[in-house]
């Protein structure tokens, strides 16, 4: 049966220490903004961690909330794409092809949780910040748009790798660089065909909901709410 | 080969040119031989000098060549290279609607443009109007309708009497090679 | 361990020799494309490696693949094919890391290739201060240090190091012996003297005590912020995970007391804002509270003067002055004592003249708990853990001859106050070995940059730690620049000096540490040292007395009514990683401000003084002024101002310098009397608005997902 | 006579007078009519140069921004394609009725059409993020052995707005090749080559005459059903999107509604304008204008029925992300524009031209002017506050402003019409010169 790939983020475990968005950024190329395009909001972080306040002091609680593309089965950004930039792959992963994204901006428009990002311009890596680039991720140009993969490129080795040496994949054997950073473990990676992989069983938990549910987008990033 | 002769007669106004057709058409000039030259419209009553004409049968069925056509288009696009979005079939009719309505008009549009240009006679000329191109075509000052007899065989008498009756200010007759 | 984290392992036991897996295949295909040493393209490699950010001591792995670079040989452009560090993650063999690493820990491989690093020695060509250096071979900077050196009086040479432990900080000491001059002197907010001396007083203990998080089932945080910036964040993020919802049936409740809203609190189920300084005090209404419902008896070994303080603790008003409702508190404090396994984690991110009265009270409180040395509660260091050897740094400075200055950065760490400039300002020879210059190197003489730790030979001893763990890692991939280990750079002066100084190496710090027949190759492949925790751990000797002394504060209560609080941000730390753009462009976790952190008023303080969020507030203490921009926090204690370490750097390359303003600057002199730590929260301030332009970058908005309704 | 010339009807002035009046202003070109042309063309080419620079740079010269990804551009089309609906609708909806006070307006009206169109189309490529790789979104068998994806609303602008401009420019095209045969036959050189070949040899007969009428009555019912599809589908555009404020059945006839508003607000300025400067004093009357106001009042009513229809759904909803669009719009950072629209888009209509003693032509302009500033509000409204404030409140972040180059480019656009329309008219008589002759044909059945 075909990989469908899904995320569980435990936010009672969450602390909001943003090691996955560093993570992120080592993983996939993301440009480096300068202050003064971060002042305009062109600040590109694919994960990003939103923080709501609740309550009034002193019972204040905040909620961390690592919001990351959440791979919709049913993805608003996908049928507004004029150029199959952005199309539904066979693992269910909501896939942006930069080379066929002419920058519209309507996926991004029409996402419901703005997890799409713009290269407004050219990146820019001063030498030899580029040596740490990551030679399975593409740097983007100015004028396509792009988010969260799931690390796809992880994914892909983690295939490779299982296929060259005969063992099949075990839960847990590919992880996003996100997930696998997150020092309290809260995010948990898996295929959500396997009844038996941790996302699926954190999945069915009865703290579990999604982003914006009843929009019907239908996401696979699945949420365990905080508190119990 | 007969010779063909045309008269070309000049009116003042609008009436008279109508008298003048009936006059004409008692006299055994069929329509297909008349053709009248104007700087405006001229808005004869039903049954004076009646063109039958298809535009609308053309419009209707250029406006559905290009809806079938372009909606099995679609399908064929979408088809050969299909890619699943957002959950959505990869053809409807509820995505493809629209296509095809659009595609529906601008068939119209383009087939009615297009039988303009052929029922006018202005770039596809055709039946009466391909037989008379060398016909003499008059200058029509303003305020002035001239009509133009086709006779053949140079039997000039009877329309030339019809038209002066009509109220014709001129007549001239210009002779030609048939066909 | 994941399994794919084991094959990582195991590729990089024996990377650089075979590559392993599938990678065979690729090198069979392109055996004669490539120079045999680097990497087949697209192939990855994993390597061991420690992490030097901050003190924790987590050991890394770190994936290396082939990459290009354009350099210039004899004026011409040549491609050159490196191998290139492309993620640090960590090394699940650590028991520390775990596998898992913070944010800063990530992106260190910024700081490998900083645009701004230093490619060799320099000379300085301007004023100090002014950072304006020229190149000079390396031969004539040791030479010219080691001049300067020979013929200045030892005893006025000062070496100033950050808080690491090992192998560094071994070669340091050594050299200072050899020279005959004093041992290095720390200088950092990140050397834990407050909570060492605290243990090592209640609990007999030398090193850090290590909380027992994971198996304890209410923890009651009193001002240390173990999640974020204090001892060991990811051994301790790792470990609450765990607590929360780690254990089937079980989760772990979490309240928090401390005088800023954390990232611990922020994480925390019930949050007890206190006011600054008043720990003590809180921790005696507790202990009253505990004893009154019988939760936890007083022990034998408590001090009397400590049981009595706690026996007859005023709880009302004891928690009038931290700021506490009372009613709230003992219903926490009730089910906190009442529960199976609770644990108090005593500690001072934010420090204050009495903060080591308040730690050792924590310790007490745990040991009336009965949790001391048990799963769940207290546990002790390991037996080798590091005791950092170090001299008192006040007073030294002001009259030092020569300043050498590794692993810190005094310039911007040490309040204006302190006098540190004019040190660096009078001071004969100015002697840096930072890779990129800071505040401090800007007033070097010669700046001999180190290498970065990941082009080095490194070996760290775990901070907190109860079994021996010494993370250690050989380099794998060569110098970018003319850079050289302080090690080698340090026995090169000696050698100019005519000693016979060698520096011990990492090998020397691993070899007593081996058990049975491991070599210390192992030990490099595997990435450290971890030995299973002491069979007989060291047990708790309490005892020595202690007071609950009340906190005093710098500056006039009515010329300056608030409270400052600097805290260890999550992505600055202490400012030593403001040099980098991940970091500086990371969205603070209270504020989501990027590249610059805003000082945090609270909503009352706020609407009083007319400042709105985003303007710019005139912060000023009797030391001092700084302007920043507000950000109007909803969980900041009224009459509690704080503010984020890492931005306004005078000097920290293009990222690091002119973003934000040093909130340590405007500090006070006033330190921990037994310690001399530096007493970071003890300083009053005013605010006054100065315009609407604060120039706040936030990158989300810091909203209520409340919203919306007819109107 | 000269002294009651102007009472006379223009119907029934002298055909030959008519036809010199309308013919006049094509020759001869005068120191003001370069200046006229050459102020907006420096516009057009800084507009040009803007471009020029945010293909240079990026689209990070502009001052969109997550999450505010569309902006003036996107305003921009909207505002232009709404244009657009002067000309045909009102010319198609006319002459389907035969009102004959349209014949001196239809054709300054589907010039409109055209240009506005031609502006507006360039829209959807300037704000694309890789503009010189718009073709792909073309149907062509091209290299990456892909279509473009047809279930994407832009794909049905695109085809809707190809079928627009080529239905608009036959409609303005056909009834122009009388007149430009007309023209041929006396005039200089050049310009009778280029009326020649335009007129493809019209020689005025009936045949000719007859397909023309009535391919004009096809095209007028044609480009009616396109152009209410078009500015549909515009509308579409945003209410596919699963946006708060976006997704509202409404918006396909609120928008048709607010092209034409805009359309006759622009049309009637363009008119004043045309009768001011070529002195057409006498075939564009106070009747007509009369006539255009009442339809303006209409439109007004129309549209503010839509947007209170739109907003008292949203309101009474209380759909939770939508109230925090519709509060920025109505109270907080957009309260400002959003009254101010409806402040000229009804309140000053309502006041200068519902009150029959203020009604002018001059009061019309600027109830116009009005108009035209409030439907750019308008759509700036609607873009601008459901992108600002995401579904995920966090997301939300600071307020759009356009930057230099979008400022640019949107005033080049507003040059490229006074261009266009410099040139339209300097070449095509303004006014449909054969239409002008009563028909008399009816009343005789």
């Amino acid at each position: 049966m075909a990989h469908r790939w899904g995320m569980a983020i435990d936010l009672d475990r969450c602390t909001g220490c943003e090691a996955c968005v560093v993570a992120c950024h080592a993983e996939n190329n993301i440009p480096i903004s300068t202050p003064e395009q971060a002042a305009t909001g062109r600040t590109t972080h694919w994960l990003r961690v939103d923080r709501y306040y609740e309550g009034d002091f002193p019972d204040v609680k905040v909620k961390y909330m690592p919001v990351l593309c959440q791979q919709c089965d049913e993805a608003p950004c996908e049928p507004v794409c004029p150029t199959y930039a952005t199309y539904h792959n066979p693992e269910g992963l909501n896939v942006q092809v930069y080379n066929r994204c002419v920058g519209t901006f309507y996926c991004a428009n029409n996402c419901p949780y703005t997890v799409r990002y713009f290269n407004w311009f050219d990146p820019v890596w001063p030498e030899p910040m580029q040596l740490q680039h990551n030679p399975d991720v593409a740097v983007r140009m100015a004028g396509v748009m792009e988010k969260c993969t799931f690390c796809i490129q992880r994914i892909k080795r983690g295939k490779d790798e299982s296929a060259a040496s005969g063992q099949e994949l075990a839960d847990g054997d590919i992880q996003p660089a996100c997930v696998q950073g997150c020092p309290a473990e809260a995010m948990v990676f898996g295929d959500l065909n396997d009844p038996e992989s941790k996302v699926s069983r954190m999945a069915e938990s009865s703290r579990a909901t999604r982003l914006l549910e009843e929009l019907g987008t239908k996401p696979k990033v699945f949420y365990l709410e905080r508190g119990r | 080969m007969a010779s063909i002769t045309w008269l070309l007669s000049e009116f003042r106004d609008k009436d008279s040119v109508i008298d003048a057709i009936r006059a004409l058409r008692a006299a055994g000039v069929q329509p297909g031989d008349l053709d009248l030259f104007s700087e405006e419209p001229l808005e004869l009553p039903r049954g004076v000098l009646d063109r039958p004409s298809h535009s609308s049968l053309v419009a209707v069925l250029g406006a559905a060549a290009f809806g079938i056509g372009g909606t099995a288009f679609v399908w064929y696009a979408q088809h050969t290279y299909e890619v699943i979005t957002g959950g959505m079939p990869v053809f409807s009719f509820w995505g493809t609607g629209v296509i095809t309505y659009e595609l529906t008009m601008l068939g119209a549009v383009l087939s009615t443009f297009g039988y303009f240009l052929f029922e006018s006679g202005l770039v596809f000329k055709h039946g009466r109007l391909k037989r008379d191109k060398d016909a003499p075509v008059p200058v029509v000052p303003p305020e002035k309708i001239w009509v133009r007899v086709r006779c053949e065989g140079g039997n000039t008498v009877r329309p030339t009497a019809a038209l002066q009756e009509a109220g014709a200010v001129s007549i001239e007759a210009k002779t030609g090679a048939g066909l | 361990m994941e399994r794919r984290s084991f094959f990582k392992i195991l590729g990089a036991s024996t990377a650089g020799a075979v590559a392993t897996g599938c990678g065979s295949n690729t090198d069979a295909l392109i055996p004669l494309l490539v120079p045999e040493h680097n990497i087949p393209i697209g192939e990855e490699r994993w390597y061991p490696a420690v992490c030097t950010e901050c003190s924790a001591g987590c050991g890394t792995l770190v994936r290396v693949m082939g990459a290009e670079r354009v350099i210039e040989v004899k004026g011409e452009q040549v491609r050159q094919r490196v191998a290139a560090v492309k993620k640090i993650e960590g090394n699940p063999l650590d028991p520390i890391s775990g596998g898992r690493l913070c944010a800063r820990g990530q992106a260190v491989v910024q700081a490998l290739y900083h645009p701004d690093r230093l490619r060799g020695a320099v000379k300085r060509n301007g004023d100090r201060g002014k950072a304006s250096f020229a190149a000079v071979p390396w031969a004539e900077a040791v030479a010219g240090v080691a001049d300067k050196i020979r013929t200045a009086d030892p005893s006025r040479i000062v070496f100033l190091t950050g808080p690491n432990a090992g192998s560094r900080s071994a070669a340091v000491q050594g050299f200072l012996k050899a020279i005959k001059a004093p041992a290095a002197s720390v200088c950092s907010l990140t050397d834990f003297a407050v909570e060492r001396k605290a243990a090592e007083v209640a609990l007999g203990w030398s090193g850090l005590p290590v909380y027992d998080v994971a198996n304890a089932t209410h923890v009651l945080g009193i001002g240390a912020d173990f999640l974020g910036g204090w001892e060991s964040p990811v051994y301790y993020a790792r470990q609450f995970g765990h607590f929360r919802q780690g254990r089937v049936g079980m989760r772990g409740t979490l309240f928090q007391a401390e005088s800023r809203f954390s990232t611990t609190a922020t994480s925390a189920d019930r949050w007890l804002p206190l006011t600054p300084g008043s720990e003590p005090q809180f921790i005696a209404a507790v202990a009253r509270i505990l004893i009154d419902a019988k939760l936890a008896p007083i022990v034998a070994g408590l001090p009397a003067a400590v049981a009595t303080a706690f026996r007859t603790a005023d709880v009302a008003a004891n928690l009038k002055a931290c700021g506490q409702d009372e009613k709230r508190t003992r219903s926490i404090i009730l089910e906190f004592g009442a529960s199976h396994a609770p644990l108090v984690i005593g500690g001072a991110s934010a420090v204050h003249t009495n903060s080591v009265d308040a730690v050792i009270a924590s310790h007490y409180l745990n040991l009336m708990l009965g949790n001391v040395g048990k799963p769940g509660g207290v546990l002790a260091p390991a037996a080798n853990a590091v005791s950092v050897e170090s001299s008192a740094l006040a007073g030294r400075l002001a009259n030092a001859q020569v300043i050498l200055i590794d692993g810190t950065n005094p310039a911007y760490l040490l309040p204006k106050s302190s006098g540190v400039l004019d040190a660096l300002n009078k001071a004969e020879m100015v002697v840096s070995f930072a890779p990129v210059v800071d505040d401090s190197a800007a007033y070097a003489d010669f700046i001999l940059p180190d290498h970065h730790a990941l082009e080095s030979t490194v070996a760290v001893s775990a901070l907190v730690s109860d079994r021996t763990a010494m993370a250690v890692a050989e380099p794998f991939v060569e110098p970018l620049y003319e850079t050289q280990a302080v090690e080698k750079t340090l026995a090169d002066i000696s050698g100019k000096l005519g000693d016979s100084y060698t520096a011990p190496t990492a090998a020397d710090l691993v070899k007593p540490l081996l058990k049975g027949d491991a070599t210390y190759a192992e030990v490099t492949r595997e990435g450290g040292i971890w030995l299973v925790p002491d069979a007989k751990p060291v047990a708790a000797k309490p005892g020595k007395d202690a007071a609950l002394s009340v906190a005093k504060f710098e500056g006039d209560a009515g010329q300056f009514p608030l409270y400052f609080q600097p805290y260890l941000s999550v992505q600055f730390h202490d400012g030593s990683s403001s040099h980098l753009p991940w970091l500086q462009e990371l969205p603070d976790p209270v504020s989501s401000a990027i590249w610059g952190l805003p000082v945090e008023i609270d909503n009352a303080t706020a609407a009083k003084l007319g400042i709105s969020e985003g303007d710019l507030v005139r912060i000023e203490s009797a030391h001092g002024a700084i302007e920043a921009a507000a950000f109007i926090h909803p969980a900041a204690i009224p009459g509690v101002v704080s503010m984020g370490i890492g931005g306004g750097h005078t000097h920290f390359s293009r990222y690091g310098s002119g973003y934000g303003v040093n909130a340590l600057s405007i500090l006070g002199p006033s330190a921990e009397a037994s310690t001399g730590a530096m007493a970071t929260g003890a300083t009053r301030v005013k605010l006054t608005r100065v315009s609407d332009d604060g120039k706040l970058i936030q990158f989300s908005a810091t909203k209520s997902e409340n919203r919306g309704a007819h109107r | 006579m000269p002294g009651r010339v102007k009472v006379t009807p223009p119907e029934l002035l002298p055909y030959g007078k008519i036809r010199e009046d309308l013919f006049r202003p094509l020759s001869g070109l005068t120191k003001k009519y370069f200046i006229a042309i050459l102020l907006p063309l420096l516009v057009i080419l800084f507009g040009a140069y803007a471009w020029s620079v945010q293909l240079r740079y990026g689209m990070g010269v502009t001052g969109l921004h997550r999450p505010v990804f569309w902006g003036f551009y996107i305003v921009d089309f909207v505002f232009w394609i709404g244009i657009s609906h002067a000309g045909t609708l009102i010319s198609a909806i006319l002459r389907l009725t035969d009102a004959g006070w349209r014949k001196p307006i239809t054709r300054a009206a589907e010039a409109i059409t055209v240009f506005a169109l031609m502006i507006g189309g360039l829209f959807p490529i300037i704000h694309l993020g890789r503009a010189w790789r718009f073709y792909w979104l073309m149907p062509y068998p091209n290299s990456r052995l892909l279509w473009p994806n047809f279930r994407s609303p832009l794909l049905w602008d695109l085809t809707a707005i190809c079928a627009y401009v080529t239905g608009s420019v036959i409609f303005l095209y056909l009834p122009l090749i009388p007149d430009m045969a007309q023209l041929a036959e006396h005039n200089t050189p050049w310009r009778r080559k280029l009326y020649k070949a335009l007129s493809l040899g019209w020689t005025g007969s009936d045949t000719e005459w007859h397909a023309l009428e009535r391919a004009m009555k096809l095209m007028a019912g044609i480009i009616l059903a396109v152009a209410v599809s078009v500015h549909t589908i515009v509308a579409w555009d945003f209410a596919m999107a699963i946006a708060p404020m976006w997704h509202s059945t409404i918006f396909g006839p609120y928008f048709v509604v607010g092209a034409i508003f805009s359309g006759l607000a622009g049309l009637m300025i363009v008119m004043a304008l045309i009768r001011k400067l070529m002195g057409l004093e006498l075939y564009l009357t106070k009747h007509h204008f009369d006539n255009l106001a009442k339809l303006l009042l209409l439109m007004s009513v129309l549209w503010l029925y839509f947007t209170l229809a739109e907003h008292i759904t949203a309101w009474y909803g209380n759909d939770p992300s939508e109230m925090v669009v519709f509060g920025a719009r109505t109270r907080t950072r957009f309260a400002f524009l959003f009254w101010l629209m409806v402040f000229v888009n009804f309140v000053v209509p309502f006041v200068l031209l519902g009150i029959r003693k203020l009604r002018s032509i001059t009061t019309g302009v600027i109830a116009s002017f009005g108009i035209l500033l409030g439907m750019f509000l308008e759509r700036y409204i609607i873009v601008v506050p459901t992108l600002s404030n995401t579904r995920l409140p966090a997301a939300s972040s600071m307020s759009y402003l356009p930057s230099w180059v979008e400022i640019a480019i949107t005033c080049a656009t507003f040059a490229g019409m006074v261009v266009l329309y410099l040139l339209f008219s300097k070449l095509f008589p303004i006014i449909a010169v054969w239409e002008f002759k009563p028909h008399v044909a009816e009343d005789e059945l």
